[in-house]
């Protein structure tokens, strides 16, 4: 009921999105293009920027929102950044632990003693793998953490490393697209974490708690819009996805339908709580946190219809 | 016996900074010089004649004592220095135009004196060529129409004919010498030639060895025009071995 | 003409065979290291499909201004450091500190002082160009003969003029050199420019073909930068042939 | 000694001040600005538990290492480049090239044929030393006087003779600027390196402080980054201090 | 009449390239010079004497005609260029010991010598002078202190007394004298001067206008060893009257 009349001036919103343009960002362009945002009140303005510089410029109230990780609420909150998230998007922590198949790596444990590779030490990918050796009772020192920046798929192409780390919804279909067979260890099997989602500035929350609502209840739209029909949503997602054209289609539809995978929810949007003591208790064991904060600040289903 | 000089230098002195103490390169000089005067200044290597034009021209200033222009300007100035100093990346017209354009003088005019010049100094069909391919008398001819063209009123001279054949030099001394005659015009000239300083000065100083004292002040009585032949005269014999004693 | 350019065009052939024997014959993947072949096709498919004259366009202009921006603040400054040990003294610091911080340390408040626009990429871009320029005009300044100084001096030249007819063509050698490299690093510093913020550009595209695994866009994207660091390179050094003539 | 630091300590106080205002009065959160005060606690936190010594030793390695590489084969080929302009013609567009390549586009590559360790830092790092050097080395060493070729030359001197007593210090000042600007760009290139694969470093420092929003984290890595670049500086500023003595 | 001369010259021209047609400098020049033969080259300003030297000495090369050296072997050279050609970062020791470095003598011999030929040429106290702290006339005693050092067979001296005082210059005419009657050397000196060709010569050339042909090549049948008397005599006023002839 927040839709202003079309003469009205459309509240312009700056984006951040934490990635290049994307086939997973599919709900934000079906809301787009099916005018939720618009009848919201709302004109967007997608922003490609680094995850972190998105949330600096929303904790400092530049930005009203922005899209990201789960663990960058915390990270961010724990150094004092008024910033609340507003609406889960995925369900399940998009990182996945991804071998070649004649490893036989099925289970966590079967990482023990092996060499993993992975962009950094430090990231969502990080800290996917720290749950996952968790959930398989490892530790670091179980296996050998080879930093190799965000080329895992040319180094596996390559021959040179066997296990690295990645997201589902991307490696292992690229790898696989490659004609190279791997197996797959999903965080989100073992551990239940705080994933993606919409991240507002508490000024806005406390300035305009309409238009996050307007603004959360768009995307869920789009969202619920995606997973209904993919099949469109693929189609309108194209334009907004330079040199698509360019892309392996399937690989594509691929993408799309995994990362619908995890974002099936009961309710659209909403978080578990659990799901944030899970993180928290991931970054404290990693000292990525010194102290446990006040989750209640930290995340609010309020917004979520 | 008063007179109006154009310039009045008091007990200068010039010290270079150097590791031990500094180094004294001219003591208490002390000389006037008097409108359209020709001062050649002679001495050995090293006295302080340079350091002298120096700071007649303004570049250094007297570690102390004092020289002031007679009416209290100072006047333009064309500098022969004991190096070249042309410009390398200007051609010989170019060069010996500058002071034409530090002057802004319009550049019709400026193009046509140069040219002038460049016949006076004997370097037509040269004039488009680099210093770099300049043999070293012709090179210190640019510097000489340089110093010329923009009809200064203190010529500061500083071994200016020293690369120079005998014939060309010889027709600079008389160049030189008709320039001076008929513009109003002051030159002090650094030469180690007692030849050229009698066949052109009103007036020689002769430095001592460092630091450079003022050793000898002598009028130049010779006649005017002075010709070639006046080498030969025993007036020009008596000044010369003057000279030469005071040089010793 | 044609001529000169003959080894230049074996060595460009050279270095194609080579690149496509690797590519054949070295196990390396396609979406690693494409074959000239793929890069060419690619290219010919973003330069119909107006996406490389659109993004190279963006760059491009980042790059000019940031180029102009650089080399403007670097001239003028340098020359000032040039001129005053002590301000060099003061300056220099902080100077060599803007050269150290990784634009990734301070993207947000680029972002937030700057906005998102070109500005901020203009500004990273010219913070690249600076210090090259800046250096090379210090030194450059500070070779100037003082012999050409003195001839300044005694024609009684103003400061400006004693910029453009002595400081500037004689410091111009070096002055270019830094030119040379400025022109060359601007084209980093364009895309770092657009890296941290990717929505149009050479940047973006170099972006989104490594995160698509568009290699062979990624090579295309390469390529265009590395035209565009020739085409920057070639003016100046049509610059020194133009003006340092006189040198070789 | 103490006297001639009084300007850059007072401007240095200057800074932290202004620095100290700007996050009191701007406005402009502590998480993207954050206070001298929260930054040096960072910086006490940091060296206490060992971690910003462990990670700088690691950077200051890579970075010597790259200087070290880039500045000798800058030299080498420099020279070889500055004696034989065919030589310059067919391999500058490489080089040209080689500087407009962004690390990220050919980071597989390089991770490929150089391994994640420390070797593709030093590369990266001696890559962008490499050109400023090497500019500078060619301007350094074209615009030696020919006049002192032909010297070495009637004394029938060898061809390292006239490398070692003429070029070396003829271009040294040239060469040495280039230096300047190489080793303050040397911090940026093990810095670019170490962002592609993070897991050592200040690079990772950096990048792991911007993850967790630790922002006096990151200036402190900034910081220290500065430290490197200046004393690096310093080092060559020495260097021309002992070796340019002739040239003020 | 057959004699084994140190070197034979046939039919030498120089040309230099230029942009009408090239500038002959030399035309057409054929001498013999004898072993221990001191021959002076007079001309005017332009006329080819410093090309001559240097096509001598192997600097540039003649455009055609032969010159070859009677024993086959290449003498070992001391050249004094028209221009003092000091090395500025060098002192005055350092510049004049250069020739044994080239040579690779002994460093406590070296030492020695030098200090012998500082003392030769007058300028004991300024061992350790910079050349942009000499005057002009010292500059060029160190050249010809360098020239001397290394006892080379064929001295090439250009104008080396240009710019010396009357009294130096005698002293170094003698000092010149000397050591060539000691040694066994060949010299050939340009000089401007009648009376120093006279003074110091066997045999002098005179060249004609440019392009340079020779003019005049006399014997200088004075007795030795010649006192500063002999230019009163009338044989010396009749070879200087035929010199003055020629170069008219
Ligand atoms: N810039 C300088 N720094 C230090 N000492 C200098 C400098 N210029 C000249 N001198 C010293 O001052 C003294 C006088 O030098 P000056 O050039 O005036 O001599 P001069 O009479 O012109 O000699 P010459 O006939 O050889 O040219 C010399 O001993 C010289 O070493
Ligand atoms: N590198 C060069 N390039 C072009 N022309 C040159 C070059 N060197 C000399 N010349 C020309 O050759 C001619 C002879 O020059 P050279 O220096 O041999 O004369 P010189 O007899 O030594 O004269 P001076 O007594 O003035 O020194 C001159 O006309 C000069 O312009
Ligand atoms: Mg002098
Ligand atoms: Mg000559």
């Amino acid at each position: 009921g927040n839709s202003k009349s079309a003469n009205e001036a459309l509240t312009h919103i700056r984006l951040p999105m934490g990635y290049i343009p994307n086939i997973q960002y599919a709900p934000f362009y079906v809301a787009v293009e099916k005018g939720y945002f618009k009848d919201a009140g709302i004109e967007i303005e997608f922003d490609y920027k680094f995850e972190t510089d998105g949330v600096a410029l929303v904790g400092a109230g530049e930005l009203p929102f922005a899209v990201v990780s789960g663990e960058q609420v915390l990270l961010a909150r724990a150094q004092g950044l008024p910033v609340t998230y507003v609406a889960a998007w995925y369900q399940q922590y998009p990182v996945s632990v991804i071998a070649k198949s004649e490893l036989g790596v099925i289970v966590p444990q079967d990482l023990k003693g092996k060499k993993i590779g992975l962009p950094g030490l430090f990231g969502a990918n990080y800290i996917g793998l720290r749950a996952l050796l968790n959930a398989g009772e490892l530790t670091e020192a179980d296996v050998t953490l080879d930093a190799i920046g965000f080329n895992q798929v040319e180094l596996m192409a390559a021959g040179q490393q066997d296990i690295i780390v990645g997201y589902a919804a991307n490696e292992p279909l690229q790898l696989r697209a490659q004609g190279i067979a791997v197996t797959e260890l999903r965080v989100a099997d073992y551990a239940q974490l705080a994933a993606n989602g919409l991240l507002a500035s508490e000024k806005v929350i406390a300035e305009d708690p309409e238009l996050v609502r307007a603004f959360v209840g768009a995307f869920l739209k789009g969202l619920r819009f995606t997973m209904d029909n993919p099949d469109e949503a693929f189609e309108i997602s194209k334009a907004y996805i330079p040199n698509f054209s360019e892309l392996d289609a399937n690989v594509q539809q691929q993408v799309l339908e995994v990362s619908i995978e995890q974002w099936k929810a009961e309710r659209l949007g909403y978080s578990d709580p659990q799901a944030w003591e899970n993180m928290q208790n991931v970054l404290l064991d990693m000292g990525l946190i010194a102290e446990p904060l006040d989750l209640s600040n930290a995340f609010t289903n309020e917004f979520v219809p | 016996m008063p007179h109006t000089s154009i310039f009045t230098i008091r007990n200068l002195s010039a010290v270079f900074q150097n590791d031990n103490g500094g180094l004294c390169a001219l003591e208490n000089i002390s000389f006037d010089v008097k409108p359209r005067e020709f001062v050649c200044v002679l001495g050995p290597s090293g006295s302080g004649k340079t350091t002298l034009l120096r700071i007649l021209a303004g570049l250094i200033p007297p570690t102390s004592g004092s020289f002031t222009f007679g009416r209290g300007e100072e006047p333009s100035i064309g500098m022969v220095f004991q190096q070249a100093t042309l410009m390398p990346w200007r051609t010989v017209t170019e060069n010996i135009k500058l002071p034409l354009e530090v002057k802004k003088i319009d550049e019709a005019v400026a193009r046509k004196k140069t040219k002038e010049m460049i016949e006076l100094v004997g370097l037509t069909g040269f004039e488009d060529s680099l210093p770099r391919d300049l043999s070293g008398g012709m090179a210190q001819r640019v510097a000489i129409a340089r110093a010329l063209i923009h009809d200064p009123d203190l010529l500061l001279l500083d071994e200016p004919f020293a690369s120079l054949d005998a014939m060309t030099r010889e027709r600079m001394w008389t160049e030189l010498s008709n320039i001076w005659q008929a513009r109003q015009k002051t030159v002090i000239m650094v030469t180690h030639s007692i030849n050229e300083s009698l066949f052109l000065a009103d007036r020689v100083l002769v430095l001592t060895q460092r630091p450079g004292k003022i050793k000898m002040d002598m009028e130049v009585d010779l006649p005017r025009p002075r010709k070639d032949e006046i080498r030969y005269t025993s007036r020009f014999g008596k000044l010369a071995k003057r000279l030469r004693g005071a040089i010793e | 003409m044609t001529k000169r350019f003959i080894p230049i065009l074996l060595s460009l052939l050279a270095f194609l065979l080579g690149w496509d024997l690797l590519t054949r014959f070295s196990g390396i993947p396609n979406f690693i290291l494409p074959s000239p072949l793929s890069v060419w096709t690619r290219f010919l498919k973003a330069m119909s499909d107006g996406s490389l004259p659109r993004h190279t366009a963006i760059t491009l202009t980042e790059i000019v201004l940031g180029l102009i921006v650089g080399v403007l603040f670097a001239t003028v400054v340098g020359y000032m450091l040039a001129k005053s040990r002590s301000l060099e003294k003061v300056l220099s610091p902080y100077l060599v500190a803007s050269q150290a911080i990784p634009v990734i340390a301070i993207a947000p408040l680029l972002v937030i002082w700057l906005g998102d626009g070109i500005l901020s990429k203009v500004v990273i871009c010219a913070l690249i160009v600076f210090f090259p320029v800046l250096v090379n005009t210090i030194v450059g300044v500070r070779a100037v003969p003082t012999a050409l100084y003195d001839l300044m001096n005694s024609l009684h030249a103003s400061r400006a003029q004693i910029l453009w007819k002595v400081e500037a063509p004689a410091s111009l050698p070096v002055f270019l050199g830094g030119l040379r490299i400025g022109a060359t690093l601007s084209v980093i510093g364009a895309i770092v420019g657009e890296l941290v913020d990717a929505e149009s550009g050479l940047g973006f595209l170099l972006q989104l073909g490594d995160f698509q695994y568009d290699t062979p866009m990624v090579f295309v994207a390469v390529f265009t930068l590395i035209a565009l660091a020739l085409m920057l390179y070639g003016i100046v050094r049509m610059l020194e042939n133009k003006f340092l003539k006189w040198q070789s």
